[in-house]
């Protein structure tokens, strides 16, 4: 069996908080730290949790666009620090990415059909024909009309703008997307679309996808596995249905008891936590999660739990094992 | 075959040609500005041909003549002539050539110098952004017009020198506001997708910033234009900018100081009223620009 | 706010010494910085001998530390033309700048501001198209030009007021408006902007959803706001009053340090010149500080970043 | 009382181009009403007119918009005869209205007990002190600690969640009868979205407020509200008590929005996607606006749009599929 095509160790972020005039750094944010986490081969790690939990910096690390603090990152088994620059750049090629606002995602002064061949076209030496039928096999993939490619971003709606999106993701036939909240700009009627677009495209070509959203359910729909950030630290992680049918962290807990019903007879314990996301830039001692658990024991203040195996899943909570 | 698709080919020509032309009749544009614009830069081309009299000789015989629908005016000297007998028109004519030189090379170079350093300050950051930046402020701190009488008094007039003089002073205008542009473009997500793709740092530049801030460049030109006029005429009536005998309209204006007590209008109307005219015009297209270009631009 | 003003104050300091270290520059870097330093028409042993008083001769960085060390002590060196030490010329002119410059600057706000309200409150109608077409022209007619108007309609074809020189009030309401005029239109373009902005802002839609009458809306939440711009840009322009007002001052003849620049470069004076740009700039420098404490003091957003 | 709290009738807003020559029905031919203490909901995607609708009760359109028909019953009084002045009177004291970006509605530079004072002063005539002292027991209301301190401070120097609590606050200042909430959580993370909707409906319980809130989420609308009302390009499509639509929605539109929501516990089932776009409000297309994208649409719809059907107890849609055919009559035609 194929092992991970993305391997995360021990990955963290810390970013360095300067002030005065001598710029001397006087605080670090904990932006991510100390993650791990893993992506086979055609399935999709969700990553959840609300702003400041480090997703977004997760991605960015994986994309390249922030380098690690400290950490492991393996790419299809090899280490991506000792890699040289030629397979540096063919990881660059097989991780693209698709962002949350589709309106900033597309440069407003070019074409379509330049701004989807572009990673195509900086990456390897093509005939204009050859360039020209992938363009189209691209556009065809995600259900746009030919003519589009000669036509400016403007000229499009904000769900066929990220179909745009997602083809010139797809133009360097690539290993891994990262799926950074991609529907949660779009109008409510148009999300399913995209979200069906991108399983089938899944199906098709065997692509893994690192999905990120605060939206729970459509990373349940969408996700294999489940990684639940909070202030930095993964506090859960599992199959995507052990963990949304039966979360066990208390965060996990309070987080899908505040998700939004889908029916109105649909009724939840209501967990309402105490207070607001503490910042990155002083995390509480122990576990990050203690000021606001309802379950809080003595010891979480001051020790800080591990994740361990805990019903078909890992969990980072002293209340386990029980 | 041939002369059908030709045929069809020039009526589509045609045809768009309505299309291309319709930002003409969009709202508000500024047609009469736009066409003021163009008349004074015809004028300054065809200088030469138009202008009655040499404006650079006079004769002291008719010195101070009024213009012709006064008394003591002729038609020979329409809009009079100045204390040295030279023709007010013919100057006029002629000082349309400099405010239209000097104008646009200065725009031209400081924009191109301002523009290039704004987007490698903001897109690069770090320590040349705090460079750039920090030389930016200091050269801003300067007050734009005494720094370049500094100038002239040091290196002396002549109209090469007041072109480089105001772009060495005008460009940080432009690093400042294509700067700040660039922070915000920068943080745009198809830049970091254009990283994610592989693009070279010059590539992005090139291609993804330039692109996004050309417009705000241009209106920004559009209007500084008048202000360089402004300062061209002022240094020149200081006597650092365009050297005697030419025949600058700010140069007239400081002549036409000699008969002001006299009461001799036109000397100083005429040539203030053809700045005026120019400026305004050159402030109102920079006006419609900056609304249809970008709102957001509106404080600039 | 101590971090944040002493932050300004480096900040500051480096603009200085940019400033300082650029006029150093282009005088040696203009040609035989000897021929400027000396009084025009100097022989060549006189020119040997200013370069031997400046050590032209020595390395560039001993000349800055001499330069700047002068600086320091106030001494801008003699004038060639009023024989007199530069610096103290420079302060005895400069009341008559200020007074010039602060007449203009309370003309330009009082015409300025109330015009910027009443266009931003009547958006796209009459008011709007005059306050528009009174802010256009403001910044397009030279300042100078309608000085030279104003002498040849109220000095020379009325005989209301004086063309030229100062004394009493009557002197100074020409040469304040003229210099005031294109403030005049920047303060009610910036005024109408800001207050447009402020208008359509998230605050000011709940102070009318709370229900308060217009008026309250406009004059208290939406005024004090809008207002922070605006006097930012009137300090800043204060300055630069000061200092563009050499060619309105020229043209009235007003005894203040603009009139000086310009006899310094009439009579090809080069000390007056340099210390007239080196203090000007540092006015500049010194006020804008002054304005960033002053707009931390009015907005308590500012205060608490450090 | 008799009647409704809110009675709205055949409203219609349109807005009209600077030059007049192109017309928006933002908010076209709506009837609605809303009960004491009762929480509508008002769900819609952009463009279908739903914070129109909010702005016209108020009387807080911008100007380009015009109310060109209709009545806005309130308390029994049309809210459309009353004048300027009148309407300044309500909005605040009997209508209050939380907006969009709560963390932006705060004014810097005042202090959060002035802002939370003002409503008290200019509708009560309240002196500053007496204000000042009901401001602070406001703060208490809606939770925030040390309210004493909170009133001296600047909003810049309080959390995102304790500004949404100060304009909870505000809205609640003056005892008002209906409070209007146009999506005051979509910046929010869920876990503090549970905390202010919680506030919210405790709010509303201690004060019998009834309660509009205007989403483009379904979820909020399971959660919070007795009544739904469903626009799509300007119309309401469906109007109804939310448990009867959400088991049995009559209008293709609702039943496909509901359909294309991905729900918790039954993962990787396919959704069922609505294809198409949402309609340019300014040209919809002709007939019933959602037929370009209606899997069950007929010749009809392309042509006449359809009129208010009632298809069950206190459930209209504006569909012909619910067109009376035995026991269902129509409402209008």
């Amino acid at each position: 069996m194929a092992g991970p095509v993305l391997e995360a160790k021990s990955l963290t972020k810390h970013f360095p908080v300067k002030r005065g005039i001598l710029s001397r750094q006087t605080a670090v944010v904990r932006a991510v730290d100390d993650i791990s986490f893993s992506i086979d081969p055609g399935k999709t790690l969700g990553v959840v949790g609300e702003s400041g939990c480090g997703k977004t910096t997760t991605a960015k690390m994986v994309l390249l666009l922030e380098q690690p603090t400290s950490g492991i990152m393996r790419f299809e088994g090899q280490d991506l620090q000792t890699l040289d620059g030629g397979t540096l750049r063919a990881y660059r090629r097989s991780v693209q990415a698709v962002f949350q606002d589709p309106y900033a995602s597309l440069n407003p002064r070019m074409r379509v059909g330049s701004i989807i061949v572009e990673p195509l076209v900086t990456n390897e030496s093509l005939a204009s024909a050859e360039v020209r039928k992938r363009l189209l096999r691209l556009l065809d993939l995600v259900g746009l009309p030919e003519r589009s490619a000669d036509l400016f971003p403007h000229e499009f709606s904000g769900g066929q703008r990220q179909r745009i999106a997602i083809a010139r993701a797809l133009s360097l036939s690539p290993k891994v997307i990262v799926l950074d909240e991609p529907v949660s700009a779009l109008d409510v009627s148009i999300r399913a679309q995209i979200l069906n677009l991108l399983r089938d495209l899944q199906a098709q070509l065997g692509v893994s996808y690192l999905f990120i959203a605060h939206d729970l359910a459509a990373v349940a729909h969408m996700s294999h596995t489940i990684a639940v950030m909070y202030l930095g630290k993964i506090v859960e992680l599992g199959d995507a249905e052990t963990v949304s049918k039966a979360p066990k962290h208390p965060y996990t807990q309070a987080l899908f008891s505040a998700a939004l019903p889908s029916h109105p007879d649909e009724r939840r314990d209501e967990i309402i936590l105490a207070g607001e996301v503490p910042s990155p830039l002083a995390p509480p001692s122990g576990c990050r999660f203690h000021p606001r658990c309802p379950f809080a024991l003595p010891r979480c203040s001051s020790e800080e739990p591990t994740l361990l195996h805990e019903s078909g899943r890992l969990v980072a909570c002293h209340l386990y094992p029980k | 075959m041939n002369g059908t698709t030709a045929n069809s080919r020039f009526a589509s020509t045609v045809l768009a040609l309505p299309s291309r032309l319709a930002f003409l009749r969009a709202e508000g544009f500024p047609l009469i500005p736009s066409l003021i614009l163009l008349t004074i830069m015809l004028v300054a081309i065809f200088a030469p041909v138009l202008a009655p009299h040499n404006p650079e000789v006079g004769v002291l015989g008719d010195r101070f003549r009024p213009p012709a629908w006064q008394t003591n005016g002729t038609a020979d000297h329409f809009l009079g002539t100045d204390h040295l007998g030279r023709d007010v028109l013919s100057r006029l004519i002629f000082g349309a050539r400099i405010s239209v030189v000097v104008g646009l090379m200065v725009i031209i170079v400081a924009g191109a110098i301002g523009t290039a350093l704004g987007i490698i300050s903001g897109y690069l950051g770090r320590w040349v952004d705090q460079a750039i930046m920090r030389i930016t402020d200091a050269w801003l701190a300067m007050p734009a017009l005494m720094l370049a009488i500094f100038l002239a008094a040091i290196v002396g007039p002549g109209v090469s020198n007041i072109i480089i003089i105001l772009a060495a002073v005008w460009w940080t205008r432009y690093a400042r506001v294509i700067r700040g542009e660039v922070l915000s473009v920068r943080e745009r997500d198809f830049v970091r997708l254009a990283v994610v793709a592989g693009c070279s740092k010059w590539t992005i530049m090139r291609k993804h910033i330039l692109p996004n801030v050309i417009n705000s460049a241009i209106v920004l030109a559009t209007l500084q234009l008048g202000q360089v006029i402004i300062a061209e005429a002022g240094l020149s009536f200081l006597g650092v900018g365009v050297p005697p005998p030419l025949p600058a309209w700010g140069l007239m204006l400081a002549d036409g100081k000699k008969g002001l007590m006299a009461g001799y209008w036109w000397l100083t109307v005429l040539p203030g009223s053809c700045i005026m005219l120019m400026v305004l015009s050159a402030n109102l297209l920079g006006d419609w620009l900056r609304v249809k270009f970008d709102p957001q631009l509106r404080q600039l | 706010m101590k971090k944040f003003i002493l932050k300004r104050l480096g900040l500051a300091a480096i603009s200085l010494f940019l400033l300082s270290l650029t006029i150093f520059l282009l005088i040696r870097i203009s040609g035989d910085p000897a021929v400027l330093l000396a009084e025009p028409g100097a022989s060549a042993a006189d020119l040997e001998a200013i370069r031997n008083q400046f050590g032209l001769n020595r390395p560039l960085w001993i000349q800055y530390v001499s330069f700047i060390s002068h600086l320091f002590r106030a001494d801008f060196g003699q004038s060639f033309y009023y024989r007199t030490d530069v610096f103290e010329l420079y302060l005895s002119r400069l009341p008559a700048s200020l007074m010039l410059a602060a007449a203009a600057m309370v003309f330009s706000l009082i015409i300025g501001i109330p015009t910027g309200i009443v266009a931003a409150v009547r958006v796209n109608k009459w008011q709007d198209s005059i306050g528009k077409i009174f802010a256009l022209l403001g910044l397009s007619m030279p300042s100078f030009w309608v000085g030279l108007v104003m002498i040849l309609f109220f000095s020379v074809y009325l005989g209301w007021l004086p063309s030229s020189g100062s004394g009493t009030v009557l002197h100074l309401v020409m040469p304040a408006i003229a210099l005031g005029w294109v403030f005049a239109a920047a303060h009610m373009r910036l005024t109408r902007s800001s207050m447009l902005e402020v208008l359509g802002s998230e605050y000011v839609k709940l102070a009318r959803l709370k229900g308060l009458p217009e008026a309250l809306v406009i004059s208290k939440h939406a005024f004090k706001n809008a207002l922070i711009p605006v006097l930012t840009l009137a300090g800043v322009n204060l300055v630069i009053m000061v200092n563009t007002a050499v060619i309105v001052e020229t043209v009235f003849a007003w005894p203040g340090v603009g009139r000086l620049l310009f006899e310094g470069i009439a009579f090809r004076d080069f000390p007056i010149v340099q210390a007239s740009i080196l203090l000007g700039g540092t006015m500049i420098v010194v006020v804008n500080l002054v304005v960033d404490i002053l707009y931390a003091v009015i907005d308590p957003r500012i205060r608490y970043e450090g | 009382m008799t009647g409704p709290l809110l009675d709205i009738r055949r409203l219609s807003t349109h807005y009209v181009s600077a030059r007049g020559t192109r017309v928006t029905r933002a908010v076209d031919d709506i009837t609605l009403s809303l009960d004491q203490g009762q929480t509508l909901g008002i769900v819609g995607e952009s463009g279908s007119g739903k914070t129109t609708l909010a702005l016209t009760l108020l009387r807080m359109l911008p100007p380009a918009a015009r109310i060109v028909s209709g009545e806005m019953l309130f308390e029994g009084a049309d809210l459309l005869k009353k004048s300027e002045g009148e309407m300044r009177r309500i909005r605040g004291k009997r209508i209050a209205m939380i907006l969009q970006d709560p963390m932006m509605s705060l004014n810097p530079l005042f202090t959060v007990g002035d802002q939370v004072a003002e409503p008290i002063r200019v509708h009560e005539g309240a002196p500053r002190r007496s204000a000042w002292r009901r401001a602070t027991e406001l703060l208490k209301a809606v939770r925030i600690a040390a309210p004493e301190r909170r009133v001296r401070e600047y909003p810049h120097q309080l959390s995102g969640g304790m500004r949404q609590r100060i304009v909870g606050a505000i809205a609640i200042s003056c005892e008002p009868k209906i409070l209007i909430a146009d999506e005051p959580t979509t910046s929010l993370d869920l876990t503090i979205q549970a905390q202010y909707l919680k506030l919210l409906r405790d709010l509303q319980r201690a004060h019998n407020l009834a309660l509009i809130f205007i989403t483009h989420n379904l979820g909020i609308v399971a959660k919070m509200c007795d009544r739904v009302a469903v626009m799509y390009a300007g119309r309401l499509v469906e109007a109804g008590p939310v448990k009867q639509i959400y088991n049995a929605p009559a209008h293709p539109y609702t039943q496909a929005l509901l359909e294309s929501i991905p729900r918790l516990g039954d993962s990787r089932k396919r959704l069922t996607a609505i294809d198409g776009q949402p309609p340019d409000p300014s040209a919809p297309p002709p007939g019933c606006a959602f037929h370009p994208r209606c899997p069950k649409v007929m010749d009809r719809c392309r042509v006449e749009a359809p009129p208010e059907f009632r298809v069950a107890d206190g459930q209209t849609s504006r569909c012909w599929l619910s067109a009376p055919a035995s026991d269902r009559t129509e409402v209008r035609a």
